[in-house]
């Protein structure tokens, strides 16, 4: 295997060159994922039924706090990148193992959020404008719990290998599928949340 | 669920025929494999292997199977429509026949025979040694077997869909289709589509990053250049199904409102988002048979491809124009003028780069030197064919006349006119040009040639019809019709056409069985004298591709070496980097196909168990170090040579 | 020579049956202003469509005759040609043209089938509400209050408003010599004017898949002169029951039904969807409107 | 200890709350629909450009071009499909 030392390790060799484009366009795949889901939520969200509408459930404050959540691990996970490419093992490995305790929390606080919901009595089978919000946050919410294990994965394998090409190469893919949650959950943000509050 | 609603036992003698000889067939398959003793052939050389080229007989295979059945299922409908007031079959049997022939002809013929065609071809094509992810690939095609076992299975345990191919909500909701057949549609199409996803973002990788030296883009062959573009599309059409086919299955089997008619729920927008997706679809399968064609039309006309670029820019505007004209598949849905007017403008602007592609293609022929081969055959049909399908595709693009030809046979006619020229003559073109590429040896010519004028007769015979009845007020998917609407005399002679349609598919299998016992073999690799690299490396090719990789300085370079009689392949040998063969893909189709079959009947323990076993081939293959192997040099020159024909 | 031969012969077999026939197409054989239009514009695309037709083949025939292998020589190469920008602007600005005339005109008589017909915008339209069920069609006639089931009676020469709306899968309705179709569903109304000519009786007809019964939901569309479709509105309220929430139900729950004329109609006890795409403003509302026919529809369908 | 917080991370993030919070004002203060949506609009690309571009070094590679084409293809196809969605569905006209 040919591996090309002037460039960082996770591009090192033609097969992690080829491994992180064909992660890109895979997350072009999901951009047109979410933005259908996207579309069913703007197209129902008027349909609420006779069930609740989006001021009568929404909360500022859990969402801001999943969004603090989610954008500080999106942050850490970028200085976990860049400590690998400085070679600090140990750094890498402490801010992912941040991230994915920051990711828990997101997800602990959706579940509860979700909890919330289905008390009031606005479940998934409520009404045309809940089964899109579930849906939309729960494929972004499996996205993130997918992320845990694939990230706990990623990181016993460097905590036994250490940085080799392959190892380098996936935690940055994971990287990026992290980021990439992130930006989703922006759009969420804003366009269900914000949108729905303003 | 009760056992006699599990196992679909129906008075009706020909579906419990076809259920006998699928379990009959099954077993044959079993016992054969058992007798001769080839399931450990089967597993290391078949089942577990990555090498592109074997995939890509396999999608072939099964997607000549699946061509069988949706014929059968064409046939019966054919059969049926003959005569006014016929009762062959019944209304449900007719409605599941003519969901599952859309639905295998699209998903599980047209789209897998090209996925196989590409497959085969466009590494060899760009001078590669295998695709970008060999892995990747054979996952993709474990997953669309499955989901095509899965379809299948439907047929046997728990009934087909019936809701059409289009499965328009509320019919396909569990209140108008309390069968468990569009919970198959979900699952099956669900599981296919997720592999098919993987192939486009594979194939799109691999042309980008893996062409050999000095093949910029524009000097890709068209066919290569098809198949970028076509893989685009996948890439952001897929999601879009895996999102629809997701909330359907909410819908059916969890409750959720999405296309209700009550709670705020909207039917229509299922037929929005089934058609966001199967608009771009069409030019999926459209495409890359534009990039068969102008190979072959190149080859046999001897003469390079006319007006290379305008071609290219004429993909990529199709490509973008594919994802913003879904609405013509329902103007009659009540919105209003603006938005069809919108729609209609954006459909018809579609027919000027198809409009140029096919000037490009009469010029390549102007000047050349054209031979008649069985492909160039089906690709020289394809131009007038197409026009008809073309110009009548115009036709209904006009919203307001739309109005008149919806849900009719006109629309019926057109898109067989599209498709059938369009796709599976491309199909059969290629699989004749590229067959002995694949094994070896032509197929023979005067089978061919018989092939081909019983299938174009016979499909305008069968098609044609259908236009003039449409304009007549007929509707499709009627099971039956009265004597008075007069549509009975065409209707026998489409069934006279779809006969002869049929013989010519049978002349086309006689042909491969005939070729394989009698057909000489061909060494020299290159029976057309063509122009592609995929030409020049030997047939059938060997497991590396290329023993030393080209570089290419022009379009059709390995042409004009031949020309100028220089060497096209330049270098030493190398030790050359193989991917290993493994056993995770199979698997993970398979549990991928139970884990469907389990979500189908809604049986949720057996679904999550099988639902961890997808998890652990996952896991394995996070945790898997497999480096490849290398091929020696020594074995290199050893191949070579013994494929070159000489004597050791 | 093969290929002119089936050429031929398929060009002969399309003209002997398009003229073969004892009675014009269907479609092609309109019998009010809004068919008329839809089959005006039919006729013109065809006649464009065959003149590209007729330049392909030519140009097709050509090449296939004059550059046959055989014809060309042993030693004959073909030269290389990169293309032509000429030729290839040529042939993209023509299909532009094309298509900008074809979209003028689709985009004109869309405007025109949607709207009342040319010439009787003045006339009070007769609104029709045609509902389905399972396969069977619904006519109810809030102003006259009757209802019919399986067959419609309208007045020629008098503007008709449909409204069309679905107890369950989605139909479509299409009386193919008086209008293009539209699409009958649950949460929506959507709106089709026509008007007849001439009277006679015409089939109308579901023309999109919705279960097992789809084959059979036909119903015949009867148009009369104004004289005689207000006898026979008379005769219904004189002669037919009154149409009862409980048979009304019964209606809906059996598969076929056959003609049936009732005195009084459904949207009385079983209002129409109001609102836009399932999105029902409110509830109530709509309840409110149904009872109150005249008017009220009118701002419904004005969104 | 301060190599492992790059300046470029850290304005990123600070980029991405102070984002936040202006979009945040949607709710807390009173403007029309069409103004509140701008702000959205704005402020959530803003926050995906700083993610995609700072975070995720998008352009680094030699694919850029590939990365930013594929980015583009993307949207085109979303953006068409959620306005076009909404044309057929919602605004009926």
């Amino acid at each position: 295997m040919k591996i090309d030392n002037s460039l960082p390790l996770e591009y090192s060799t033609e097969e992690n060159r080829l491994k992180i484009l064909g992660f890109w366009i895979f997350l072009g795949a999901e951009i047109a994922l979410f933005s259908t889901l996207f579309t069913v939520y703007f197209v129902l969200v008027n349909g609420v039924g006779n069930g609740p509408s989006p001021k009568d459930i929404y909360e500022l404050k859990m969402v801001l706090i999943q969004t603090f959540l989610l954008l500080t691990s999106s942050f850490t996970i970028g200085l976990g990148i860049h400590a690998m490419r400085l070679g600090l093992k140990k750094a890498m490995m402490t801010f992912f193992i941040i991230t994915l305790v920051l990711g828990l929390g997101f997800l602990v606080f959706e579940i509860e959020e979700f909890i919330t919901y289905v008390h009031e009595g606005a479940t998934i089978q409520t009404s045309g404008f809940l089964s899109s919000l579930f849906t939309l946050l729960g494929t972004h919410g499996l996205h993130v719990t997918f992320g845990l294990f694939w990230g706990t994965a990623i990181l016993m394998q460097v905590k036994k290998q250490g940085f080799t090409p392959e190892t380098t190469n996936k935690s940055f893919i994971f990287s990026l599928y992290w980021h990439f949650l992130d930006v989703v959950w922006i759009f969420i943000f804003s366009f269900v949340y914000l949108k729905g509050l303003m | 669920m009760k056992w006699d609603e599990f196992f679909v036992f129906t008075h009706d003698p020909m579906l419990f025929a076809a259920m006998i000889s699928i379990v009959l067939g099954g077993l044959a398959i079993f016992v054969g494999l058992t007798y001769f003793k080839k399931w450990g052939y089967l597993w290391t050389e078949w089942l577990t292997t990555v090498d592109h080229k074997r995939i890509g007989v396999m999608y072939i295979l099964v997607a000549l199977v699946m061509l069988f059945r949706g014929g059968v299922d064409a046939l019966l409908m054919r059969a049926q429509s003959a005569v006014p007031e016929n009762g062959l079959l019944n209304a449900q049997h007719y409605n599941e026949i003519f969901t599952t022939h859309g639905l295998l002809m699209i998903l599980f013929m047209a789209m897998p025979f090209i996925i196989g065609l590409m497959n085969v071809i466009i590494p060899l094509q760009i001078g590669a040694r295998d695709v970008a992810f060999p892995r990747l690939n054979a996952v993709s095609f474990w997953l669309f077997a499955a989901g095509a076992a899965l379809l299948n299975i439907s047929f046997v345990i728990g009934g087909s869909p019936d809701a059409g191919w289009t499965a328009y909500f509320p019919l396909a909701s569990l209140e108008y289709s309390p069968t468990v057949g569009n919970n198959y549609y979900s699952l099956a199409l669900q599981i296919s589509g997720i592999g098919t996803l993987m192939t486009g973002i594979n194939f799109i990788v691999t042309i980008l990053k893996m062409r050999a030296p000095g093949m910029t883009l524009m000097k890709m062959p068209m066919f290569t250049w098809s198949v970028l573009i076509t893989n685009v599309i996948i890439v952001f059409a897929f999601p879009v199904l895996t999102v629809a086919l997701a909330l359907m299955m909410l819908d059916r089997q969890f409750g959720t409102q999405f296309f209700t008619m009550s709670n705020g729920g909207m039917d229509m927008l299922w037929a929005n988002l089934f058609w966001v997706w199967a608009h771009p679809e069409v030019y999926i399968v459209i495409l890359p048979a534009f990039g068969i064609y102008s190979e072959i039309i190149s080859t046999f006309a001897r003469k390079n491809l006319y007006g290379y670029k305008s071609m290219v820019v004429s993909m990529v505007a199709i490509s973008l124009l594919s994802f913003l004209v879904w609405a013509h598949h329902f103007y009659t849905m009540g919105q209003g003028v603006m938005a069809n007017s919108i729609f209609s403008i954006a459909t018809m602007a579609i027919a000027v780069p198809t409009g140029v592609k096919m000037f490009n293609w009469l010029f390549t022929l102007h000047k050349g030197k054209i031979t008649f081969t069985t492909p160039m055959l089906y690709s020289l049909a394809f131009i007038p064919i197409f026009t008809i399908g073309g110009v009548t595709g115009v036709m209904l693009g006009m919203a307001s006349a739309d109005y008149q030809y919806h849900n009719t046979m006109f629309l019926v006619a057109h898109f067989h006119y599209v498709l059938i020229p369009g796709t599976v003559f491309a199909v059969i073109a290629g699989f004749h040009y590229w067959y002995p590429k694949v094994f070896g040896y032509q197929l023979n010519e005067r089978l061919g040639k018989l092939g081909f004028w019983l299938i174009t007769i016979s499909f305008n015979v069968a098609f044609m019809p259908l236009f003039i009845l449409g304009l007549n007020g007929m509707t499709r998917r009627m099971y039956t019709y009265s004597e008075e609407t007069g549509f009975g005399p065409l209707n026998m002679l489409s069934f006279v056409g779809a006969l002869g349609l049929a013989l010519g598919f049978i002349v086309l299998v006689y042909n491969i069985y005939w070729s394989a016992r009698y057909s000489p073999r061909d060494t020299s690799g290159d029976p057309y004298d063509a122009r592609s690299p995929e030409w020049s490396t030997h047939s059938p090719v060997p497991v590396y591709n290329f023993a030393i990789v080209p570089t290419i300085n022009s379009l059709d370079a390995f042409w004009y070496a031949k020309k100028n009689k220089a060497p096209f392949f330049e270098g030493k040998y190398e030790p050359i980097h193989m991917p290993s063969n493994s056993g995770q893909p199979f698997l993970m189709g398979v549990a991928f196909c139970f884990w469907g079959f389990f979500m189908v009947f809604s049986w949720w323990i057996p679904a999550i168990i099988s639902a961890l076993g997808i998890f652990a081939t996952m896991i394995y293959r996070t945790f898997e170090r497999d480096h490849g192997y290398y091929i020696s040099v020594e074995e290199i020159e050893r191949t070579e040579n013994a494929l070159r024909g000489d004597k050791q | 020579m093969k290929i002119k031969w089936a050429l031929l012969s398929l060009i002969f077999t399309i003209t002997t049956v398009l003229t073969g026939c004892d009675q014009p197409l269907l479609v092609l054989d309109p019998k009010g202003p809004q068919a008329k239009t839809l089959s005006d514009t039919i006729i013109f695309s065809m006649v464009i469509m065959a003149g590209i037709l007729l330049v392909v083949y030519i140009l097709y025939a050509y090449m296939l005759t004059k550059y046959r292998a055989s014809k060309m020589g042993e030693d004959y190469e073909p030269p290389h040609e990169e293309g032509s920008h000429t030729l290839e602007i040529i042939w993209t600005l023509i299909p532009v043209i094309i298509v900008v005339v074809l979209s003028v005109v689709t985009v004109r008589s869309t405007s025109d089938v949607e709207a009342v017909p040319k010439g009787y915008e003045e006339d009070k339209p007769l609104v029709i509400y045609a509902s389905s069920s399972n396969w069977k069609w619904h006519f109810s006639y809030p102003e006259e209050g009757i209802e019919t089931v399986n067959y419609v009676n309208i007045p020629t020469d008098r503007p008709v408003e449909f409204r069309l709306y679905s107890h369950g899968p989605i139909s479509s309705f299409w009386i193919p010599q008086l209008a293009g179709q539209k699409y009958a569903m649950n949460a929506m109304i959507n709106e089709l004017n026509l008007v007849a000519d001439a009277p006679g009786s015409y089939i109308g007809k579901n023309s999109n898949f919705n279960g097992k019964g789809f084959a059979h939901m036909d119903f015949e569309a009867q148009a009369m002169t104004a004289s005689e479709y207000v006898q026979w509105v008379e005769d219904v309220k004189e002669t037919a029951p009154k149409l009862s929430e409980k048979e009304f139900n019964s209606l809906l729950e059996i598969d076929f039904v056959g003609r049936k004329t009732y005195s009084s109609n459904h949207l009385t006890f079983s209002p129409p969807p109001v609102g836009n795409h399932g999105h029902n403003p409110d509830e109530k509302d709509g309840k409110d409107a149904s009872e109150d026919e005249s008017n009220s529809h009118e701002e419904h369908n004005q969104h | 200890m301060k190599q492992l917080f790059p300046v470029s991370h850290v304005m990123g993030f600070v980029f991405s709350l102070v984002l936040s919070l202006v979009a945040l004002t949607v709710v807390f203060y009173d403007m029309s629909y069409a103004m509140g949506m701008t702000i959205l609009l704005i402020t959530a690309f803003a926050q995906a450009s700083v993610q995609l571009l700072m975070f995720m070094h998008m352009g680094e590679s030699k694919d850029k071009v590939t990365l930013y084409t594929n980015i583009a293809y993307a949207l085109f196809v979303g953006v068409f499909t959620i306005l076009g969605s909404l044309l057929l569905l919602v605004w009926d006209i």
